[in-house]
């Protein structure tokens, strides 16, 4: 059947979360991204919430909580909607530990799993995207070669998210044919974290590009073991993911731009009651809205198990695009004022193209 | 029930049916279209067999698996036109007058009119989308407990085959857009005449006409949902007529869907012959432009599809949904046009023969953010929801 | 120098061909459309304005007067506003002849402009276009295979204008790596010429296909013998006159668009005080504009012999995504009005569509 | 003369010199877009040898083939935002006061004051783009034969290093638009100070600035223009003040412009480096997805450049240029912002990274469609000339 209704757990959590966002992000975004700084205390705050390890199997030390990609799509989206850099650093451990609680083996589990139960934040990263124009995750030129029982990995990432904390990476390289992931130590011979990039947006997530020459790691290294794992799925998982993230930024200028459109006078009277103006809301409006829709849509089927590939790149793209559409709008409906860093409108605008070529970051 | 976009194995059942229905009635797609006098029969010979696709109560339903009547209706919407717009709309219960029946009607009017075919009379030579400028009169008569409708309507879609028609008319012109009441009458109904046919753009099977109402007498219990009373006060009286528009516009969206899918799949097909590859969960660099442009058009697709279900779910809820209604019209009716105008261009030349259907469904699908109020008038609404504006705060 | 100035004598024959178009073409319009028929009495008429015969040299009966792709460029921008699909009719004629002028060898000038020159309108054919989806002109599949002195023709051509009375066409193929042009008359043998086609738009100008089915043609066939010609150039050229007409088509749509929201009146004012009539107003104007300067660029740099493929390539695709852009908008102005056959608009939306994957027809 | 689309020998070297200069500029420009509170220095040490861009008096000008001063100021201006936007401004006679002072001063005030790098002040904390609700005031002090300028401005563009501003101040509240007037106020007139610097998405090395007037006194010949009547009848006064926005508007269009180059000559080189191959003449069937996307942003950018052009080579002849003036800049302030919003996304991640200079671009054009009026306003412009309607028929 189709359903667009919460479930009552599910307006409890959203509404707390909105509430977080509102206290615990909101208030820290601009000085993070103009300083370029993540602060410890606010991911204790976030660790607290226990959003990684709830979901996380009692085996393992975690709450055992059943995972829901909806509902973490529903809290995402809140995060985001506070701050999209913080949200990610919020949620960027459980990219790592639910991609080792759905592909991994017994051991993977047992080795990594426990350190996302503690009392302090600890993360993983994924190392995906590589540096170098047109870049596509179905198209990499990290390779892991097979040497003994274990692999030499070969070649550069970009764009690591947390690179300067991540306990581990996963590094998605081809290994002959195949994509694979290889949980990768920080500290692996052969692999060098470079300096934090500077970006665009998301200035307060720091991103670490990776040189990985001829790292050689263990045959326990490879997610699944053996038998390897459905990369593709775990990617899908992330752009959907992503698609959220936009989704909540978007939203967040949209309802930033409603008051002040409603309270800037020009010629007499609200810039509002301008259809030009009027018509540029309501096409926000419509725009996260459908962006949201599809985005949920990629989460059920990830939460139902079935196909995912195609609607995760549905909603992807489409929140992509239609971010970038609102965030650069809102700037339009604030004028001179969009331009200054005294609104945050200027910084979701840089935050919006930044998310839209990322890929993958974070998962549900 | 909490979310879900899948379809349980009734929806399955009424979508294959309707699906396999539409496929007959492609057949005829290209007839009608070129011989806009004649009408499409009742029942095409190949489709005698089907159920009408609409009467979706021959099929049990679950509550807890099946999705709601809005929803499949929507749905069996996109299904039926993805066959053919036109030839679609011979086959009873779908005219635009039932969506409004099915809103603002008391139960007992349901249950007489729901199996006839109705239109929706709105538009009126001087009014266009300004609903408070209609001219058209309803004087109750008390003395034969009537109502005497006088007027012109145009721009009336399936006038000439329906069987009766929701119009509205007003009973007090003095009270603006209150006095604006919902009325039926069914054709036969002396004073009521078909005075003209209009040659289209697009969807030429099914007809639009021009109606004459002089003088023209209806029993007093044909006002739709029998609310007699003018609320000058507020508008709430005129809110009643409009929630006739709130299922009536995620149906014109489905509608326009419909004819959006049919191009899809067409260029989909003849773009995979002619070696085009679409590949999903990549980045767009890897594409060739045709698989980039597709794969772009198929998304807007889905994600108006998914707005005009989110419409329809919460009526079906039974929950507001006047701006959701608005957003499925508004995103539909510009995404069916870039969608039909771009699977022309990707195709090229080919495009624009009439030796295939494509150069109809751009045709056919422009009505969409036309009729039932246009894009434009769609954002006002939501603006104004938005804005918590009034009508005079945002005209 | 940059200079957009029209000299008086352009001015002069704009003038004329504004009124020409006024009178002539827009009173025939729909009903050539709904008929879909070409009246020889109008072919007859627009002869006698010698567009094609004045700008053949004296030697072959023309009037010699020298071609200018930029005057050309305002006459058929004047002619596509009266209408599209007659102003290619009128025009066609030049297409064939400027292309035996321009590329032609001494013995096909002598045998093929002088029936260019006479009292009956007279025309040959651009036989360019392939059946089936993705056509691109830089990839065609008809072949031309050296035979003896001459060439075996095979393949097929859809939309060739005027099939049913082009005397000759010039088809165009692949030569072994190479691009020809053939001169084909409509009698040789192996050739058969299909009914006439059923287009969405432009139903006034018949067109044909094609099939060449081992058509045998002598050297003289290849349009400028031994060292055949830049073909690349002629269909160049084509493109850029492409692009004139859907300008002149754009204008047409907002000069009636424009007094009709005017006078159009809802929530008791007229529509085009609505800003967002207003400013999809606007919206065609600029595009109308921008068209028109990006075709004049072309047609300048057709006039003065410079590499002209890059500006008609953009002339082409911009005109074309705006002249449907705004015959798309130009309904919406109307609204239930765009929709019926009783505004030329619907008419000219039509048009638009099928002018935008053309390719190629006209000449300047 | 006629239509001609081709550059002369000087038209090309003036602009082979912008070029160079430039490029120059180009390697400050993450420097100064990092260190926003820092100046760029006025004569940058590689480019001390040029002549400076804009004074192509230097050049001996021949009408029947150079390009006339307008065009060929705003192929200038593409040259050097093409290198870069905000170390540009370091080197005179760009600032936007320059244009309105030789649209609308008198020729010894052009001659007085050309060689100064002058601002231009429009904004108020309240006003935005309204200017009939101007509060600066300057009142005729006819003893001293001074204007005395009291109020507040804001948004000021390269505000802190210019010479001096051409501000708008009303001389007659009550007449509404028409009382307003343009000034010369130099730096370093007592009662001027500059209050507040703004920190800004793009164009950080250019300052914008917030200045206030108070109790100011500037000589009676300041006035730009000399006009001192106050025209209540029809809006003739304030059309001069406006005047001036006709060389602006099309010169901020040049200015986006050279930006988007800037950000398609870098994306055009990665793609090409990549292998993708861009092909003119042909469908975009054959194309790959970027090179497709390319040439469309490609032929957006022409299209725009072409209208400022056409905007400016009105000017030169003379000709009014109003609408076009507002063509252009909607035009641009549109194109630029998806030009550099594409290129970032057909590059994918590395688009994104302060290692390179599209990020920046991305940031510095999109300015354009704000200042000097919105996108919105431009609109309006083009709409009430093309309807023939007032300010009051279309607000």
């Amino acid at each position: 059947m189709i359903s667009f209704e919460l479930t009552e757990e599910q307006e409890l959590v959203r509404d707390a979360m909105r509430n977080f966002a509102a206290e615990a992000m909101r208030p820290l975004a601009r000085e993070c991204d103009e300083t370029e700084s993540l602060p410890d205390a606010f991911l204790h705050q976030v660790w607290e919430l226990g959003l990684t390890s709830t979901q996380i199997p009692e085996v393992y030390g975690g709450g055992g909580e059943e995972r829901s990609p909806v509902t973490n799509a529903i809290v995402l989206e809140e995060l985001a909607h506070g701050d999209a850099a913080l949200a990610i650093a919020a949620v960027a451990p459980s990219l790592f530990a639910n991609a080792l609680v759905d592909h991994g083996t017994e051991e993977q589990k047992q080795a990594h799993l426990p350190a996302f139960c503690g009392d302090a934040y600890h993360t993983g990263s994924l190392a995906l995207i590589e540096p170098g124009a047109l870049f596509d995750p179905r198209r990499l030129r990290t390779v892991a070669e097979p040497k003994g029982q274990g692999f030499v990995l070969s070649g550069a990432k970009s764009f690591v998210p947390l690179g300067d904390r991540a306990s581990h990476f996963l590094v998605i390289a081809r290994n002959n044919g195949d994509t694979d992931a290889f949980i990768v130590p920080r500290d692996a011979r052969g692999l060098r974290i470079s300096e934090t990039e500077k970006n665009l947006g998301l200035r307060a997530l720091p991103t670490h590009g990776l040189e990985l020459e001829r790292v050689e790691v263990g045959p326990e290294s490879r997610l699944g073991g053996n038998d390897g794992c459905n990369v593709r799925r775990l990617l899908d998982n992330s752009r959907a993911a992503l698609a959220v993230v936009m989704v909540g930024l978007s939203r967040a200028v949209l309802e930033y731009c409603v008051p002040y459109a409603k309270d800037r006078e020009a010629f007499d009277e609200p810039i509002a009651k301008k259809q030009a103006i009027a018509f540029l809301l309501a096409e926000m409006h419509i725009e996260v809205e459908s962006s949201r829709w599809l985005a949920w849509q990629a989460a059920s089927h990830l939460e139902k198990g079935h196909a995912v590939t195609r609607s995760a790149h549905m909603a992807y793209r489409y929140a992509s695009e239609k971010s970038m559409w609102v965030a650069d709008n809102g700037v339009q409906v604030l004028g001179g004022h969009g331009f200054i860093r005294e609104h945050p409108v200027e910084l979701w605008f840089r935050h919006a193209r930044t998310l839209g070529v990322l890929e993958g970051t974070v998962a549900l | 029930m909490p979310i879900d976009f899948t379809l349980s194995e009734r929806d399955r059942g009424i979508l294959q049916n309707v699906r396999e229905e539409g496929l007959i009635c492609r057949n005829y797609a290209r007839y009608y279209d070129e011989h806009e006098e004649e009408f499409a029969p009742d029942v095409l010979p190949e489709a005698a067999t089907f159920e009408p696709s609409f009467d979706v109560s021959a099929h049990p339903y679950d509550k807890r698996v099946d999705s709601g009547l809005p929803v499949i209706s929507a749905l069996a919407s996109i299904g039926s036109t993805w066959g053919d717009y036109s030839v679609r709309m011979r086959r009873g219960g779908g005219g635009l007058g039932n969506a409004a029946l099915s809103a603002a009607g008391t139960d007992e009017q349901k249950k007489k009119w729901g199996g006839l075919t109705l239109a929706m009379a709105i538009t009126e030579p001087g009014c266009g989308s300004d609903p408070s400028k209609v001219q058209c009169t309803a004087v109750l008569d008390e003395a034969s407990d009537e109502w005497v409708i006088d007027g012109e309507k145009i721009f009336v879609t399936t006038g000439c085959r329906a069987d009766g028609v929701i119009l509205w008319a007003t009973v007090d012109k003095s009270a603006g857009r209150a006095g604006i009441k919902s009325f039926l009458v069914e054709k036969g109904t002396p004073g009521f005449v078909v005075a003209h046919k209009e040659k289209k753009l697009g969807i030429r099977a099914d007809d639009t006409a021009a109606y004459v109402f002089t003088e023209c007498r209806i029993p007093r219990e044909n006002l739709l949902g029998l609310n007699e009373e003018v609320q000058t006060k507020g508008s709430g009286g005129f809110r009643g007529v409009m929630k006739t528009f709130n299922m009536t516009r995620p149906m014109v969206a489905a509608i326009g869907l419909g004819i959006a899918e049919a191009a899809l799949d067409f260029t989909r097909e003849e773009l995979e012959k002619a070696g085009v590859v679409l590949e999903y969960g990549g980045s767009e660099s890897s594409l060739s432009a045709p698989a980039a442009r597709f794969i772009r058009l198929e998304t807007l697709f889905e994600a108006s599809k998914l707005a005009t279900l989110r419409a329809c779910w919460l009526a079906g809820e039974g929950q507001p949904n006047n701006t959701e209604s608005s957003v499925s019209k508004a995103h539909a009716g510009t995404a069916v046009r870039e969608i039909c105008q771009g699977c022309i261009e990707m195709l090229g030349p080919m495009g624009i023969s009439r030796e295939h259907l494509l150069e109809k469904w751009l045709r056919d699908c422009r009505i969409t953010d036309i009729y039932e109020g246009t894009g434009q008038i769609q954002r006002l609404i939501i603006a104004r929801d938005l804005l918590g504006y009034t009508r005079a705060d945002l005209k």
